[in-house]
């Protein structure tokens, strides 16, 4: 059994990655107080035209790696950009941002497709190479330590893990962390200390953007190597792992690797001799099961922000 | 009145940016639209076509609906569905009962198995508070994986490990009389449980004691707790009535629009629910409108790619379109506002300064 | 003598009302300036104005005698004006030192240097007499300590000019001393000071000069110490106003409402009243007097049903109710005038027809079978807002979020009396009504009293028990400090009893 | 924007013909890899060789009605040459060969019933099959040929006809070299499963890893995009040194192997030539030899599967014995069934 969780360890990180950095997107966009139920379609955004920069450029420049990041990066553009129709519509707009929400999903789905199809005339996009894993030098030797986390790993990964533990800075060790976190508990008192609640929000709403267009770029560039129109509903999973998570960083990196490893356990479940008499269904719920037991037992000490999902107007007592 | 109106100059916005995104790639828009009309509404079997397509909207529509006016956000009417079609199948599959006795006992096992996927995010929204975005999310991909073994388990199709055994014909809501009446189009009787749905729904919400109650709950639970309300049951309740709206959908599209059920899909209906109710203001009779239109889109999008360049995403971005418009109604409605008042500026400036400062 | 504030002929109009209409207030250095007013007449708009968060339509503003545009919050603080809001502005989950600094944080390097911070509030609430913890968290200081809070973070951005909306309003009458005291040690250091207060007896207290209001326009200054009660009052009404409620002797009959020993928890999950007795007779009023928070809101919820109790026994006529649902407990004759009408009070998106048959639409005639008859609904509704006096703009079919504050709690008071319940429970039935209502309201209450019913009445406001009630009984830390007759008692004894001093002779 | 690449290349035709083809794509989008383009590259070939006009459309889902619409909508635009790629169809067409007399339908793996399986090809349908086993057999003798000791693995999408033949064949495949031509390449039980869906790249690249970690050299996938992710993880390996393949499927996957430059992991692909049907049909429709009524089979026979023509990482030997083994096939020396018998799922 030792055997297979270290051979399904590092898919399972693989996995949890693109999951991770769309859960701390929506962790800000939440902080904020605007809930992005949107994380999906900007995750389809951002493996679409990471995929679609990677087509194109891979022509351009020699440097295969270059292009990869040159990928992300397009994708990060794209996120952001189309969050800001989320933002405008639930800051400037004062809609409802479960609507404003679940309309950037249809047009997230839809308009990708007809891009792909009129830009390459395909509706599928597939990049010839992703980056490829690698063993992270003498580390991976250490004793089971090494051949969990520092096997086959993707620059990506620790480009990833990098941003968690910046965030978590920045949530809370900064000037900019601290007000985030003001405008998702209480804006008007914010508000009150001379804070321009919209604009934190926008950059709360616009960081999801950027975060949720990586993840789906991720999935690209790691295990997929192709664009398909869909994300296969990850963006709600990252949703529900950052309540999982309980809005907080750490706990999103928790909520989203269980995920990521029962996902990959079901997967395999198959092909493991040991894991092929239990029947298949309950490996396939089982992520899901536990979410819902997880959520139970979490709901009495729920952290949500007070805030969130609330429209702000300034007036109100 | 103002909900109608701004669902409409949604719409038509919607259009709008349709149209621009088909002259954009080249084409005509005036002829894209004429072709998309003629596809959903040429002869009597595209009609009927078209009101088949509307038919499971008009339920997960009124499911999302029901939800929202009971302060729920339903957005697991996919797994509702399947559940409820799964559930219609296999009665329709196992038991050899008369049709009427048949059909019934199908609609309402399937009603009934959508109300039960529906039970467990109520009972956890009321009892813990888990909010029913997740779990109903939850709750569609535990759908998605027991249709995905149960039906090749245990209803399996001859040679088809990726559906289920077909309906014989009298176990599905196709009738002969309909069928040739709309020549040969798939409209079935889930049209008119639609429209029965439609006016039980409406009747509920606005003339009965169980809707007051329910959408004191939605708009405000505290309020409705206070007047002796059992909130926690009416939670339930909403979630029980809106689920098996969806289960409803389910029987709809799996033994009337088709005649089996396909494991590995969850129905695109369920999320397209969110819109329609939307686009109908979680109203009853605009939650069958809205079908309707989308059935219509849905139905002449295929006409209008056969005789033009436009490809069938269209379709797709200009609902998607429409949807954010509604979403950002409140500017549609801000500058409905302001022509308003520009045109009764002068008399309303003195008025309720004294009326408020009376208070 | 120069002025550090001159607001000059200012106009603010909001949506159909306009808020303030050409008033003009100027502060002088070292004064504490008191700005008076009826409900709605304005003042915390005209206090928004100066602090930047609303713009004025007209007039100026100046500030040490030059002319400025507060355009947002940020430029009142770098003028050096602070403000204590009505409703604090505290993050609940924040520490101390993290909701002062909110807004203008000390950085070191790209890091929140929240010890110095810390120093620094800590050596200001020595300095000034506040007494904060900065590391505390907001959620467990008392409400007390949260208005100092509010009054380091404007000591922290060294404001100078300092308003203060309503501060006493939540307060005990010793911390309202304390906070004077607060207050004068604040002129002494050069500071100056708008306070805005219903209160005239703080005003005569603390205040050099008042600015008086009425619905949005000035009506003038006045030294207040050449000014008595009567003379503020009146600027503020129009009209000569009785301070004092009409009623006769209560003539109390048999217990109506009986509580034993009752305990129950608060929303921390700790007790947060603890071993409660009390009894309300047919024909009296109760009065719990208290400053909030301290057990009033648990009493009343167990009562009513919407909180579970710990222990102890509840009884309406002499049948046990403290396990019944709420529903069960209003048929017993009981109905409630809640304390937040916006949380409990009304469906607000309800039309005002719908709301007056809140408790009621089951019942015949607003429904048979289970199908609402709109008609019932609608002459029983138009009914109560003849009788009320509720103002709205179509009737009963308004929808509730549309009516004024005042107008929304009549309605209210209207529904739960029209019941003719045995047990009226009131929770600050006059909370945001105006001088003319409150009167009105009042009448009605002691008018339902003489009619031989019981009521209970909760209240903050120390004078409104007082008039009301014949027997107050006085809550602190969510104990029965005691139980006194409202006709042998005065504001000294209960302000004394609320801060948990215990009279020697109980009755 | 260049929206109309789906026709736009019948203008550099000479010859125009009035024909209107029309194809409704099965599940998966018309850029499948697999399926759905193979059968439109056909046609689009067809559309450049003799300037027949054509157009896909793409159902909303995947029920009888809603192909049945396409169709409708297809006849209606004047499309009366219809391709239908997949057994999905078959209910379908039955009731639009009846519907639409006077319009031509091609059904490709499949034959039109009425929900019994009992075929009824009318005489204005064709329903094609290929013997995918007869390829899967192809890939799994190359594969055995040039790895010569190993062992081999299959990964199916979902249990569907074609794929399952595929597994079959490959599997007689590899029992017939180790049996006649010296080989010694194994294929277990549990090395043979279908993931059940088209679509799970990171359950094909994890499942693969799983296979080559325990000592399977090359995988056959029939899998869709579950293939793509197992193509993925076979290229990290390759370039990290580890020997593996994969056993590409439907159309030659090489390309979509490569890595390092012009390497690929591909070995080779068991093909099955829709393009090659859907244009030979339309050819025969335009000369008048539409062959209705028929159920076609593309086999070896008739050179309707196959292996790629040229395989790069196949060496001269294995190529020349698998031509021979080819040639026994067409010759009937050679039986490969289509059924499961005694072999693995
Ligand atoms: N944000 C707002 N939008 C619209 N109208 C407002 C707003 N704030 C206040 N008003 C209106 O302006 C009037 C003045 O309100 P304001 O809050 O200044 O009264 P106030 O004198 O502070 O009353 P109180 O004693 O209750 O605090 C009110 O009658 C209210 O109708
Ligand atoms: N944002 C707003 N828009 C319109 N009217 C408002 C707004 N805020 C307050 N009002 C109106 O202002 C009036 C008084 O407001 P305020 O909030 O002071 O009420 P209140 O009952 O005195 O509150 P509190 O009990 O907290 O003092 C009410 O008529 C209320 O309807
Ligand atoms: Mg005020
Ligand atoms: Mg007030």
């Amino acid at each position: 059994m030792w055997h297979i969780i270290e051979q399904i360890f590092p898919y399972a990180i693989v996995f949890t990655i693109p999951l991770l950095i769309t859960a701390l997107g929506g962790l800000f966009s939440e902080r904020s107080g605007i809930v992005n139920i949107a994380l999906e379609g900007l995750m389809i955004i951002g493996a679409f035209s990471g995929a679609l920069s990677i087509h194109y450029l891979s022509g351009v420049f020699e440097n295969n790696t270059l292009v990869l990041w040159l990928g992300l990066l397009a994708a990060v553009i794209a996120g952001i950009l189309f969050s800001v129709l989320h933002a405008f519509a639930s800051i400037n707009l004062n809609a409802d941002q479960i609507i404003s929400g679940t309309a950037i999903n249809l047009i997230a789905t839809a308009l990708t497709i007809f891009l792909a199809r009129n830009m390459t005339g395909s509706g599928n996009i597939r990049i010839t190479s992703g980056f490829t894993p690698s063993n992270v030098p003498f580390l991976s030797d250490i004793p089971i330590i090494g051949d969990l986390f520092f096997t086959k790993t993707y620059p990506t990964t620790w480009f990833v893990l990098a941003i968690l533990f910046i965030s978590s800075f920045i949530l809370y060790k900064t000037r900019f962390g601290l007000r985030l976190r003001s405008c998702g508990e209480f804006p008007q008192a914010a508000e009150a200390a001379g804070i321009n609640v919209r604009r934190v929000r926008y950059s709360g709403v616009l960081i999801s953007g950027a975060f949720a267009g990586l993840g789906g770029a991720l999935i690209i560039v790691t295990y997929a190597g192709e664009f398909t129109g869909t994300v296969s509903g990850l963006g709600f999973l990252a949703l529900a792992s950052l309540i999982f998570g309980q809005w907080k960083p750490l706990g999103v990196l928790a909520a989203t690797f269980f995920f990521g490893f029962a996902s990959t356990i079901a997967n395999v479940s198959q092909v493991i001799p040991e894991l092929a008499v239990i029947p298949p269904i309950l490996l396939k719920i089982f992520p899901y099961v536990v979410t819902l037991i997880a959520l139970v037992i979490f709901s009495k000490s729920s952290q949500a922000p007070k805030a969130v999902g609330e429209t702000f107007d300034s007036g109100k007592r | 009145m103002r909900h109608t109106i701004v669902s409409i100059i949604s719409i038509l916005l919607g259009l709008v940016a349709g149209g621009i995104l088909m002259l954009f790639i080249g084409s005509n828009p005036i002829e894209g639209y004429s072709y998309l009309l003629q596809g959903a509404l040429k002869n009597l079997e595209r009609i009927g076509n078209t009101f088949a397509t509307a038919t499971p909207l008009i339920f997960t529509g009124l499911s999302v609906a029901f939800a929202f006016r009971t302060g729920l956000f339903n957005i697991g009417a996919s797994g509702q569905m399947l559940i409820g079609g799964l559930m219609a199948s296999a009665v329709g599959l196992t038991y050899d009962f008369s049709r009427p006795v048949l059909l019934a006992l199908m609609i309402l096992v399937g009603m009934l198995g959508g109300a039960l996927w529906a039970f467990v995010p109520g009972l956890l929204k009321a009892k813990f508070n888990v909010h029913e975005v997740v779990s109903t999310i939850m709750m569609n991909w535990i759908a998605y994986w027991t249709v995905y073994y149960v039906i090749p388990g245990y209803f399996k199709g001859e040679f088809l490990e990726t559906e289920s055994k077909k309906l014989s014909e009298s176990a599905t809501l196709r009738t002969p009389w309909l069928t040739d009446m709309f020549q040969g189009s798939y409209i079935n009787l889930g049209l008119f449980l639609g429209v029965i749905a439609v006016i039980i729904v409406a009747f509920i919400i606005d003339k009965t004691t169980l809707g007051y109650e329910l959408k004191a709950v939605g708009f405000n639970r505290f309020a409705a707790e206070y007047a002796g309300m059992k909130v926690n049951r009416n939670i339930i309740l909403s979630m029980l009535i809106s689920g098996g709206l969806a289960g409803l959908g389910g029987v709809v599209l799996y033994t009337g629009n088709a005649s089996s059920i396909q494991i590995g899909i969850l129905p695109a209906q369920g999320y397209d629910g969110i819109a329609v109710a939307l686009l109908g203001a979680n109203n009853p009779i605009g939650v069958f409108f809205a079908a309707v239109l989308f059935g219509i889109l849905y139905s002449g999008t295929g006409f209008m790619n056969a005789m033009t360049e436009i490809p069938p995403e269209l379709a797709n971005t200009i609902i998607a379109i429409i949807i954010y418009f509604a979403a950002t109604s409140v500017l549609i409605e801000r500058s409905l506002n302001k022509l308003k008042k520009k045109s009764s500026n002068r008399k309303e400036k003195s008025g309720p300064v004294v009326e408020k400062g009376d208070s | 003598m120069s002025y550090v504030v001159e607001m000059l002929n200012i106009r603010k109009e909001f949506p159909g009302i306009v808020a303030n209409d050409n008033i003009t207030l100027t502060l002088k250095k070292g004064e504490i300036h008191a700005l008076l007013g009826e409900n709605g007449a304005g003042k915390s708009t005209l206090m928004g104005v100066l602090f930047g968060m609303y713009q004025p339509e007209q007039g100026v503003v100046k500030v040490h005698g030059k002319e400025v545009h507060i355009t947002n919050p940020n430029v009142a603080n770098r003028l050096g004006i602070g403000m204590v809001h009505q409703h604090f502005k505290l993050v609940d989950n924040f520490t101390v030192t993290e909701n002062i600094i909110l807004g203008s944080e000390p950085l070191k390097g790209m890091v929140l240097d929240i010890d110095k911070a810390a120093k620094r509030i800590e050596e200001l609430s020595k300095y000034y007499g506040l007494n904060v913890d900065p590391h505390a968290k907001i959620e467990e200081i008392s409400v007390g300590m949260q208005q100092r809070v509010e009054i380091l973070k404007m000591l922290y951005r060294n404001a100078d000019v300092l308003i203060l909306d309503e501060p006493t309003a939540v307060l005990t009458p010793v911390e309202i001393e304390e906070l004077m005291k607060i207050m004068r040690n604040l002129i002494n250091e050069g500071k100056s000071i708008i306070i805005i207060t219903h209160k005239l007896k703080e005003i005569k207290a603390v205040a050099d000069r008042c600015t008086v209001i009425r619905r949005g326009k000035g009506i003038g200054t006045v030294n207040v110490a050449e000014a008595s009660e009567a003379s503020l009052a009146e600027m503020m009404v129009g009209r000569h106003v009785s301070f004092k409620v009409d009623k006769k002797e209560s003539t109390p009959l048999e217990v109506v409402l009986k509580i034993d020993s009752l305990s129950v928890k608060n929303n921390r999950k700790v007790m947060g009243l603890k071993d409660f007795s009390l009894e309300v007779r047919a024909g009296e009023i109760v009065g719990i007097a208290g400053v909030e928070g301290n057990g009033q809101t648990e009493l009343i919820e167990a009562i009513t049903g919407l909180r579970k109790a710990e222990s102890g026994s509840i009884q309406i006529d002499g049948n046990e109710i403290s396990s019944l649902p709420v529903r069960e407990r209003l048929e017993k004759g009981m109905s409630h005038i809640p304390e937040d009408r916006h949380k409990r009070g009304l469906v607000l998106d309800y039309t005002l027809q719908e709301n007056m048959v809140l408790q009621i639409y089951n019942k015949k005639p607003f429904s048979k079978n289970g199908i609402l008859n709109k008609k019932a609904m609608k002459t029983y509704t138009q009914n109560i807002l003849t009788n009320f006096d509720v103002r709205s703009g179509e009737g009963a079919v308004s929808i509730a979020r549309t009516l004024s504050g005042g107008n929304q709690q009549k309605a209210i008071i209207g529904r739960e009396l029209e019941l003719d319940p045995k047990l009226l429970i009131c929770v600050q039935p006059t909370r945001g009504l105006d001088v003319g209502s409150i009167e009105y309201i009042h009448k009605r209450i002691v008018e339902h009293r003489d009619k031989g019913n019981a009521v209970l009445l909760v209240s903050l406001e120390l004078d409104e028990i007082l008039q009301l009630s014949d027997r107050i009984a006085i809550v602190n830390n969510g104990e029965l400090v005691g139980v006194v007759n409202a006709a042998e008692t005065n504001e000294n004894e209960v302000g004394l009893m609320m801060a948990g001093v215990a009279k020697e002779k109980s009755l | 924007g260049c929206g109309s690449d789906s026709n736009g290349s019948s203008s550099d035709s000479s010859k125009k013909s009035d024909l209107k083809v029309g194809m409704v794509t099965d599940a998966g989008t018309i850029d499948d890899k697999s399926f759905n383009q193979g059968t439109w590259e056909g046609i689009l070939k067809a559309e450049d060789e003799f300037g027949v006009d054509s157009k896909y459309l793409k159902p909303a889902g995947t029920t009888e009605a809603e192909y049945l619409k396409e169709m409708g909508n297809l006849y209606d635009a004047g499309y009366k040459f219809i391709v239908t790629p997949g057994f999905k169809f078959e209910t379908a067409v039955f009731q639009a060969q009846d519907k639409y007399k006077d319009a031509k339908f091609v059904i490709l793996d499949g034959n039109p019933h009425n929900g019994d399986f009992n075929p009824v090809v009318k005489e204005n349908t064709v329903a094609v099959f290929f013997a995918e086993h007869e390829s899967g057999f192809l890939a799994g003798v190359a594969a055995a040929l040039e790895l010569k000791e190993g062992e081999a693995g299959f990964i199916g999408g979902m249990e569907i006809p074609a794929v399952q033949k595929f597994n079959w064949g490959f599997q007689q495949g590899l029992k017939y070299a180790n049996e006649n031509l010296g080989t010694n390449v194994a294929i277990k039980k549990e090395n043979v499963i279908y993931q059940g869906s088209f679509d799970n790249a990171a359950a094909g690249g994890q499942i693969a890893a799983q296979y080559y970690d325990r000592g399977v050299d090359v995988i056959f996938t029939a899998a869709g995009g579950v293939g793509v992710g197992a193509i993925k993880e076979a290229k990290d390996r390759a370039s990290a040194g580890e020997k593996i393949w994969i056993v590409g499927v439907d159309v030659d996957q090489y390309e979509d192997g490569k890595y390092e430059g012009d390497k690929s992991v591909i070995l080779t692909s068991a093909m099955k030539k829709l393009d090659q049907v859907s244009y030979d049909m339309v050819k025969a429709e335009l000369d008048g030899k539409f062959p209705g009524g028929q159920t076609l089979t593309f086999d070896a026979k008739n050179d309707g599967i196959g292996l790629p023509d040229k395989n790069p990482n196949l060496s001269d030997e294995t190529v020349s014995k698998v031509k021979e083994v080819y040639e026994k096939i067409k010759s009937g020396e050679i039986k490969v069934s289509g059924e499961q018998g005694d072999l693995f799922k």
